[in-house]
């Protein structure tokens, strides 16, 4: 049993109007500094088998399909340790 | 003998606020239109959070709103008893600012969702609801996204247990909510949070019946007994 | 890496001989000539990307421009028409002092590469269009056309296009008052995503997209812009660029509702304080299409200072910046006392604002970047004469076999099985199953307003709370009817509409139509153009209701496999009292049923 | 300048009726071996300084006010190295 996250990110040339509601708040609620935010999402995944690279093989492939729209966001999986 | 005068705030995306206004002048009281931005109450009888999208609700409903500079006024108002309606958007600020407790997440079937809906009134004590009879079976709009009610075991026991849950869903729950929750209350009555729309069964010209008024007609009954009282 | 030199138009002048990419950018050889003819030089690179853009088939309708003239040509005399076609959208007097204007809109391709973004920017468009008149946005429509129900690319397509309409239409405050959802094979790879607005406003707060009076202020406001939708443009950087900057050029927009929400509240107060001269949304072809439109019809002149365009990356070249679709942008002219009020009232609503020009009366739009002139054009040349094309039409050559295989040739039901078995068939088929699973995911009911919504034929909304007035709606086409003939199924699609504006109890007023075809070079989709246009045309003249506005989408096709020809019209009537409207119901038992017409 | 993420996911006993219809989906799609799914947030933030305890305090604030609802989910926050 293993459990494995995809981030998945609008690339980033795409507009993020969810990130830039949240960046245009942070300074009139009292948060400088930020100079950038962006809003993506977190996949976690439980695997019945272990996270061998023919597992990690298959989550990149429902990455690519399911959990991230190719057309304007990328992924990245990564095996979580426990 | 002055009509009561009810607040509607806007927030940069609110969408029904004009739609609230509007139910508070059929019911006989003075819409005020209220602005996130400032720090004024404008001296109102009571307070309206409308439905919408405030800030897109981009990151969470009603996160953001929350932090308006009028909030930092309403809060301690609500808590010392002012009479404060949050609809669809609105409940969503008022559990985020902790005026309610719980939270509303995005619908279990996972889409928007606008049906007209069967409701049963469970509290009609609150100065929201005084119109209405205990028990009552209502037809009020829904639509939200973002509309399924949790909160943990205690809270909900709490709420069932004080009375708090104010309506129900009938028939069918649209998103999810735990115990069918459409609308709760705080302790004192006074600050209602409510997923339906009232707001759109005012007129049977417009809506699926008038049964959402007494949400508004309720507030003027209260309203004017006080003054009766003063 | 310093920045790219400037291809100035001094450069321009001093280069006769630079091969430029025009047929990249979709121009041929003839209108580049033009241009150059236009010019006395070659153009700079940001004076192609304009010429390239506002000379496209979507900007300047040179393919169907001979065949709409009719609409005009052929338009019935009414009082009602405050504003004609030409404009952004058509401005109907309904009474009152009150005016409406409504408009449909494709935004078909965008919607099968990314089904929410394309769609939800297909609505935000239209919207912006009707705010640009002048109007409040009250109430949106969508007319839908997917694959065959059960195929994969239609169940990647449909679920994404009905959220996308309905999160960008919910999140802006309209209700959702009717449409179509319409299966059909010949859509599989070509969806249709038709999005219909109708704004209402006083009659003297119709707005025109106009930049008159020299030393008037041009304003940019709403969104910052990106690199969006400008894979064209990075043929023209190519020049200058490197191969991996290009490849991050997406074509995709994404649409930022919350941001068109704030500009329709803080264009509703520009307007009430009279802030604006003239005004203009930025849709396809973005600063090009504003600049070149809104100078071409003032006083002809004006000055950009394009540095000022605030972006949402810095590494945009003045070509991209020109052609960048980037959603939620307005430009609106503002003389030179009421700027700071109008930069006040954009703070207000957190809208970003910049002064990035001056009207001028020298009869040319020009162009700084870095202190360096890059455009020097008359604008009229780019908005207004734009070139004009006589396709060659011919009906298909399979019209004659599919007009005889006629109904007459099916199998009847031969017992009570077969029948049977028919029924079910046409109860399960998706094109007659309730629609109720697109409906319930948009808002019919914010404003306050609707009066009729699904499932009736026609929506119906109140304008005045006091009187009554009102208006009603309805958006049909019949792409299988207009496939067997054009002519005819262009207006039965236009009378089905008015039928349902009529049945509820109004007065059929005006038309808009989005007239979507395959590719117009194919002298059969080009025939089938030909004779649908004509067919409304003459419906429209018959019905005494004129077509003010609409939109043409072609090369809505599969390799050589154009849809179905698929004219979707838009009817609009008058109530003079909701109060009296009719809807579907049998109100109570005992009436009487009675069949009207043949 | 520093890149910061916060993770934030739901608890693990508020219902996730996303995760549970793409978990629902995979196996239709060809893909065994996922028990669970669960889909949370990931927020990118740019820091205009250096992402030093006093910086990822500021974030940690920011996070718990804004980015998660603590009532119903949990967050983590961390220094993107690059
Ligand atoms: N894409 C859509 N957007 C909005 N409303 C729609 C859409 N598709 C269908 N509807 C509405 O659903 C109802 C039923 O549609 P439909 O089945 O096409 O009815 P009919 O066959 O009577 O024309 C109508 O009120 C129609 O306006």
């Amino acid at each position: 049993m293993a459990r494995v996250v995809v981030d998945v990110m609008l690339k980033p040339e795409i507009l993020d109007p969810q990130g830039q509601a949240i960046a245009r708040k942070l300074p009139q609620m009292g948060f400088e500094g930020v100079t950038e935010v962006r809003q993506g999402k977190r996949f976690e995944l439980e695997l019945a088998g272990p996270a061998d690279e023919a597992a990690l093989e298959r989550v990149r492939q429902i990455a690519g399909t399911l959990l991230a729209n190719p057309v304007i966001e990328t992924f990245e999986v990564r095996v979580l340790d426990e | 003998m002055n009509a009561a005068r009810v607040g509607v705030i806007t927030f940069p995306g609110s969408l029904d606020d004009r739609d609230a206004a509007r139910a508070v002048r059929l019911a006989g009281a003075e819409a005020v239109s209220l602005w996130h931005a400032d720090h004024d109450l404008r001296g109102v009888d009571a307070v309206i959070l409308p439905g919408g999208f405030s800030y897109g609700d981009y990151l969470r409903a009603g996160a953001i709103s929350r932090f308006a500079p009028l909030m930092e006024e309403l809060v301690p108002a609500a808590r010392a008893g002012l009479p404060v309606l949050g609809i669809c958007n609105g409940f969503q600020v008022l559990c985020e600012s902790h005026l309610l407790p719980g939270a509303l997440l995005p619908n279990a079937g996972l889409h928007f969702v606008c049906r007209d809906q069967r409701l049963r009134i469970d509290n009609a004590d609150t100065a929201w609801t005084a119109e209405y009879t205990e028990g009552q079976e209502v037809v009020i709009p829904v639509k939200n996204r973002d509309g399924r009610y949790v909160a943990d075991e205690r809270t909900l026991a709490e709420l069932e247990d004080e009375g708090r849950v104010v309506a129900r869903y009938l028939d069918l729950n649209p998103n999810g909510s735990l115990n069918d929750i459409a609308g709760i209350c705080n302790e004192a009555g006074n600050v209602v949070g409510l997923m339906p729309h009232p707001e759109h069964a005012v007129e049977s010209l417009t809506g699926p019946s008038t049964d959402g008024l007494g949400f508004f007609t309720s507030l003027v009954k209260a309203g004017l007994s006080r003054a009766g009282v003063r | 890496v310093g920045e790219p030199p400037v291809d100035s138009v001094a450069v321009a002048e001093r280069t006769p001989e630079q091969r430029q990419p025009y047929v990249e950018l979709g121009m041929n050889e003839g209108e580049y000539r033009r241009v150059r003819d236009i010019l006395g030089r070659r153009p700079t690179a940001a004076e192609l990307a304009i010429y390239s853009v506002m000379w496209s088939e979507h900007c300047s309708y040179k393919s169907s421009k001979v065949h709409l003239r009719q609409f005009a040509d052929k338009a019935p005399q009414n009082d009602a028409l405050l504003v004609g076609m030409g404009e952004n959208a058509g401005v109907v007097d309904v009474g009152r002092g009150l005016a409406v204007t409504f408009k449909v809109e494709s935004h078909n391709h965008p919607s099968y590469v990314e089904p929410y973004q394309g769609a939800a920017t297909g609505v935000g468009g239209i919207v912006r269009d009707i705010l640009s008149m002048g109007a409040r946005p009250v109430a949106v429509m969508d007319s839908l056309r997917f694959g065959p129900a059960d195929a994969p690319d239609t169940q990647r397509v449909l679920p994404g296009v009905v959220a996308g309409v309905g999160g960008y239409g919910n999140s802006l405050g309209l209700p959702n008052i009717g449409g179509e959802t319409v299966f059909d094979a010949c859509y599989l790879q070509n969806p249709l995503v038709n999005a219909l607005c109708i704004g209402v406003m006083r009659h003297d707060d119709i707005k025109r997209a106009i930049a008159p009076g020299p030393g008037n202020q041009v304003i940019l406001f709403g969104a910052t812009t990106g690199p969006d939708g400008i894979g064209g443009a990075s043929v023209l950087a190519s020049a200058t660029f490197d191969e991996e900057s290009q490849a991050k050029r997406p074509s995709v927009q994404v649409g930022d509702p919350f941001m068109e929400k704030l500009l329709i509240e803080c264009c509703m107060e520009l307007y009430r304080e009279d802030l604006v001269v003239g005004i203009q949304d930025l849709g396809a072809a973005g600063v090009s299409c504003a600049t070149t439109e809104l100078a071409a019809a003032g006083t002809g002149g004006m000055h950009v200072v394009l540095d000022r365009v605030p972006l949402r990356d810095p590494t945009l070249r003045p070509e991209e910046i020109l052609m960048s679709e980037s959603q939620e942008r307005m430009m609106a002219v503002v003389e030179p006392a009421k700027v700071e009020r109008f930069l006040e009232i954009c703070a207000r609503w957190e809208i970003p604002a910049t002064v990035i020009g001056e009207v001028t009366d020298t009869g040319r739009l020009v162009m700084t970047w870095r202190d360096e002139v890059i455009v020097d054009i008359p604008p009229g040349t780019a908005a207004d004469e734009g070139p004009v094309y006589e396709r060659p039409y011919a009906p298909p050559a399979d019209l004659a076999a599919l007009q005889a295989d006629t109904p007459g040739r099916l199998a009847r039901p031969a017992n009570a099985d077969d029948l049977r078995n028919t029924v079910l068939w046409l109860a399960g088929s998706p094109n007659l199953s309730a629609k109720t699973w697109v409906t319930s995911q948009y808002d019919r009911y914010v404003l306050g307003n609707t009066v009729l919504a699904m499932p009736e034929d026609a929506g119906v909304l109140r304008l005045d709370d006091e009187s009554g007035l009102g208006v009603a709606l309805s958006l049909d086409g019949n792409g299988r009817y207009a496939r067997l003939d054009p002519y005819a199924g262009a207006q039965l699609a236009l009378s089905e509409a008015y039928r349902n504006v009529a049945a509820t109890g109004a007065r059929p007023l005006a038309v808009t139509n989005c007239l979507n075809f395959g590719s117009p070079e194919d002298p059969g989709v080009m025939w089938q153009f030909a004779r649908a246009t004509e067919g409304l045309a003459d419906a429209c003249q018959a019905l005494g209701v004129p077509v003010t506005g609409g939109n043409v989408s072609f090369y809505n096709q599969t390799e050589t496999q154009p849809i179905n020809p698929t004219p979707v019209i838009g009817v609009l009537g008058v109530h003079d009292d909701v109060r009296r409207r009719v809807n579907m119901a049998f109100p109570a038992e005992g009436h009487m049923l009675v069949l009207l017409g043949q």
